[in-house]
């Protein structure tokens, strides 16, 4: 957890408002797990005041790659950064999926944005487990599959793939896996995860989910992230406790 | 930084090796944020507001950005006398910074016995009783708008403790200063001004409140000038040592602060933004100091001129 | 625009063709903004406040600019009521536009005298009663912290005309609700919440404050959380028609006000920046309407979900 | 006075922290005058949150030009616009200087970025007046000569032209200089202006000023610029009833 001020190597619209930022950071790249997040100021005025957090999204060699989509002011000003310029980081923070267990195929479940922490998933258990992925989109221009494999689309719309929601795509799916294999990997708006921690009871699943929520500090400081432990006897903090969980430990 | 200059001031009896200082609930129990800055160098640190037993905090959404600043609800959410006793003040020891405990209760009785508790730890420079949190159903800021119970309260703790007792002032009042000397009156050392401006805003979507709880704490520079006002409003008007506070992000905003009277200051909302703010300070104040040949600090403190 | 919406609200018996108010100090006598935008579009103009004789203001500097605010110390400068009447009426009147005039005094003879003299004037909708203007020495703030005096002068005033009679409050209090109750018991039909907040800047190079008298009024949209926290409070302690101010600068923001309890809103600093801000604000609430398949503009006055 | 988005075609740094911004507005170049100025909105975001005003510069076919120093976080922004970004100008605001007038000389002062309005008041004058300029400034780094006619340099250090203030060398060059037939306009910090009053009187010049103060609108609804009129009974508005003033006419 450190703040670093990388360059930015290169910007790409990958989709409709989706963008994919890179930067060099030799350190940085080394460090960072799936699932784990920086929180990025976005300039060095006060406007925005607070910083944005953003999943890492992909590593390849030096460098990182940050996928995020236009949401307000912030993810605006992020699109308009130039190559060259340099990025201000606090991180990595918070707690990557666990990787490690017993079992044969990665699901992987994402909702919109939500693919955003799977390409440096996918890239660190290709070759160790069977990966299955099965992306959600509101309609065809917001489906991104970078660095994705083994997918299958569902679009809200219709207008692409599976015509209804990524669970409802999962679930349909469920009959040819074997349940008591695979490890489920998920990201996506709360309503979804909501969703799918219903079925992770019901179907008994092993699964791990990223959350997310409004947040100023990142790293602890502020308690502004809080998320109810499952029992609700407590609250856990999103940026440190998570980001991601296991599906049963929380109530959403 | 300049060897030559004297960065010490005084808050009470309490000298302070400089005037910056991590305000409660924007450094937690000082761990997380150490990792950024060595504590040590700063003039102290505010804990998150202690109360006599834990608090789960208020449900999520907590906070909300708004234009330069945010709004947050916590609540309050610390855990509690007995364990920050047992697992903080260890922490906080090591790392030879002076800690400023700041307390919380839902009574008198509570303030009371915190603060008595509180006394026999040596570690602990300083008590600030925060009589203004905008964020609790209990207390808070019904303590905080009357006059009366922040002159008690300051009276009941000042009875069990002789450590250096800061209050920590609300600024949703008609006139800060009589709270100050209400405050000055019960025994109080100084008072630390200001806490967050009540808030809110909504969802015109779902017409609902960003803010679980409705309304929340508006801080950050926003509220800057409202704070240096009320800051000022003190010092013209109460004999008392005075922390400023309020949207401080570098050290210009410090030194406004010292100029408009402000002993010490305390920096909150941009310890999230930038957790390296508080070294970063000290030095824009000592380059400032050689500039405009000041020897001590402390000099700056009342400086303006009308 | 949408033509089937009815975009009609009520403050007291007084029908304003929509919500959107150009507050008062913001848009002078409506001259100079008028070669921007169509006043006879908008919902109503306040004028800058009149007193009884002319005033000449504060001496520079009057304002400065701070994070996503201003403060300012105008002093209430303006031509008096006589020439009021016979210069700035007759340019207003043409423009078919609804006029409120907003009154500043210093005692309660003279808020009575302007009142009693503006009766007559058909051209004006609307008295809208300044008391709490943060930069004059006289009056102002002193009145607006006074809820006794908010009663009598709202009462003195009611006396005297059968206008609609709106009180404009000041934030700089502890509970805004029992001002606006005042008001009411009073005899007003309304009351306008907020005007700025007090607030002041030093420059650290030469220890003075920015503001030449020292402290200003903080506007903009810093100050809009805070505005709307009032602007609930009211709605939820007080049964009085309310007009919403404070930070606005799109459509959004007004319709956040609406929201939180307001019957119309003011626009005041965004005119400084965006003399077009008040037909934009317009259209962008026009469209929010279609979407949510509202009718009427105002069924969305106090429709938070809390 | 309209609200306007012209298109900027160049920005040029001229000397150490001063720019030359050129936007193309065939309206707005056909109806600016000398000294006139335009309110900018430096970005669409609420920060910095009051528009800038900046003296018109120069206007060359359909171009306007503005010329600025960085002071802070509004001309830091200005000075990294790009070719091709659109400006939000209102304007031309205010009176600007009063060219006519029974004179065989134009004399013109500039201290520091007070150059700024002369350009095109040069441009207006040549061939119809002698002019003779008086340019200040702090150091050698800080001289902007751009559309600059027969000028003398003073420099506060001494690192070029004359060793002192641009007064100083205007008034040194007084006694060869015909003072019945000259018209003084000057520009620059309040100081300056204020002393050059007082020159006015003594040597009864005849003389135009343009005045600075903070500004919010930038014309007339605000009040936050008022100036003092000379006999101190009333306030006059920098922004409507200036920024030009006749120097008998105000109070600094
Ligand atoms: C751990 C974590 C990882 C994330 N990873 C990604 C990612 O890889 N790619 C991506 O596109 N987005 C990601 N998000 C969401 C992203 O942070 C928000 O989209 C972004 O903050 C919006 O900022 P804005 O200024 O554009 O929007 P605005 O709506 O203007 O933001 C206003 C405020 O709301 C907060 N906010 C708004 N939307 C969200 C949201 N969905 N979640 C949390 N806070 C929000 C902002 O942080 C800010 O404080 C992540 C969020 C979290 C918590
Ligand atoms: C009529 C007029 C014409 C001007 N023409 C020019 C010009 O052609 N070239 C140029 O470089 N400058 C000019 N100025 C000054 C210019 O407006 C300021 O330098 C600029 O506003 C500074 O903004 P900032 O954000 O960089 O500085 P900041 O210091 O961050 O600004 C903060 C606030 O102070 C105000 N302010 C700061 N300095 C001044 C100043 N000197 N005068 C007035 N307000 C100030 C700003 O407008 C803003 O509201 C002119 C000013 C006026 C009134
Ligand atoms: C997230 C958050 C939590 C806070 N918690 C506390 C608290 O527990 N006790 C307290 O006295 N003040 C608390 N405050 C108030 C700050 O100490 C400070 O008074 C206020 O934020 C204004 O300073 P700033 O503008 O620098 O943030 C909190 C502020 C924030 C933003
Ligand atoms: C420059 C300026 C002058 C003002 N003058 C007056 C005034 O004469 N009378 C009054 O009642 N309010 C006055 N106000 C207050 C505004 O009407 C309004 O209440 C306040 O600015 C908050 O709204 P805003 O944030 O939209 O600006 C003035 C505000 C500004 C910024
Ligand atoms: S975002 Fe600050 S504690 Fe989690
Ligand atoms: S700047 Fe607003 S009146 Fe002159």
């Amino acid at each position: 957890m450190i703040v670093s001020n990388p360059t930015i190597n290169s910007l790409k619209k990958l989709k409709d408002s989706i963008y994919l930022l890179e930067c060099v950071s030799p350190e940085l790249a080394e460090i960072s797990q799936p699932g784990q997040f920086f929180n990025i100021k976005i300039n060095e005025t006060l406007f925005p005041l607070l910083r944005r957090p953003f999943s890492i999204c992909d590593i390849q060699g030096d460098s990182i790659f940050f996928m995020f989509e236009i949401h307000g002011e912030g993810t605006r000003q992020l699109a308009a950064k130039e190559k060259g310029e340099t990025l201000d980081l606090i991180g990595p923070l918070g707690n990557g999926f666990e990787l490690e267990g017993d079992y044969k195929t990665a699901v992987i479940i994402a909702g919109g944005i939500g693919t955003a922490p799977f390409p440096l998933l996918t890239k660190r258990l290709k070759g160790k487990k069977e990966i299955l992925t099965f992306i959600g989109a509101r309609d065809g221009n917001s489906v991104s599959t970078y660095g994705l494999e083994n997918y299958s689309i569902s679009t809200d719309d219709g207008s692409v793939g599976f015509h209804g929601t990524v669970l409802q795509n999962f679930v349909n799916s469920l009959p040819d896996i074997d349940k008591s294999r695979i490890k489920v990997f998920a990201c996506g708006p709360n309503a979804m995860l909501r969703e799918l921690q219903k079925m992770v009871n019901h179907y008994d699943l092993d699964c791990q989910i990223s959350t997310e929520c409004a947040m100023a500090c990142g790293f602890g400081i502020c308690q502004g992230c809080p998320v109810e432990s499952h029992n609700g006897d407590k609250y856990l903090l999103v940026c440190s406790d998570g980001p991601v969980f296991n599906a049963r430990e929380i109530k959403l | 930084m300049n060897r030559d200059l004297d960065f010490t001031v005084k808050i009470g009896n309490l000298t302070l090796k400089n005037p910056v200082i991590l305000a409660s609930g924007t450094a937690g129990y000082g761990f997380e944020i150490s990792k950024f800055i060595d504590l040590s160098e700063i003039g102290a640190i505010v804990t998150k507001s202690i109360s006599l037993k834990p608090r789960k905090g208020n449900p999520p959404q907590r906070i909300v950005e708004t234009p330069s600043g945010m709004l947050n609800s916590i609540g309050l959410a610390n855990i509690g006398l007995d364990l920050f006793i047992s697992e903080k003040i260890p922490f906080l020891k090591s790392t030879g910074t002076t800690i400023i405990c700041n307390i919380a209760a839902s009574s008198v009785e509570e303030y009371k016995e915190v603060a008595k508790e509180l006394d026999s730890e040596e570690a602990i420079a300083a008590l600030e009783i925060n009589v203004s949190c905008p964020n609790v159903k209990d207390g808070g800021l019904i303590f905080g708008n009357d006059i009366n119970l922040v002159r008690k309260i300051t009276e009941e703790v000042r009875c069990v403790t002789k450590k250096t007792i800061i209050i920590k002032l609300s600024p949703n009042v008609s006139k800060i200063s009589d709270f100050a000397l209400a405050a000055k009156e019960g025994g109080a050392d100084a008072v630390s001004a200001i806490n967050t401006l009540v808030g809110t805003t909504f969802d015109i979507w779902t017409r609902k409140p960003k803010i679980n709880m409705v309304t929340g704490g508006l801080s950050g520079p926003a509220i800057r000038p409202v704070a240096l006002a009320k800051v000022l409003e003190i010092r013209r008007n109460v004999e008392i040592d005075i922390i400023g506070i309020g949207g401080i992000t570098e050290w210009k905003d410090g030194i406004e602060f010292m100029i408009a009277g402000a002993n010490a200051f305390q920096i909150g909302t941009i310890n999230f933004v930038n957790p390296k703010a508080a070294p970063e300070i000290l030095t824009g104040l000592s380059d400032y100091c050689n500039k405009m040949k000041i020897k001590k600090v402390r000099e700056l403190t009342g400086s303006y001129i009308l």
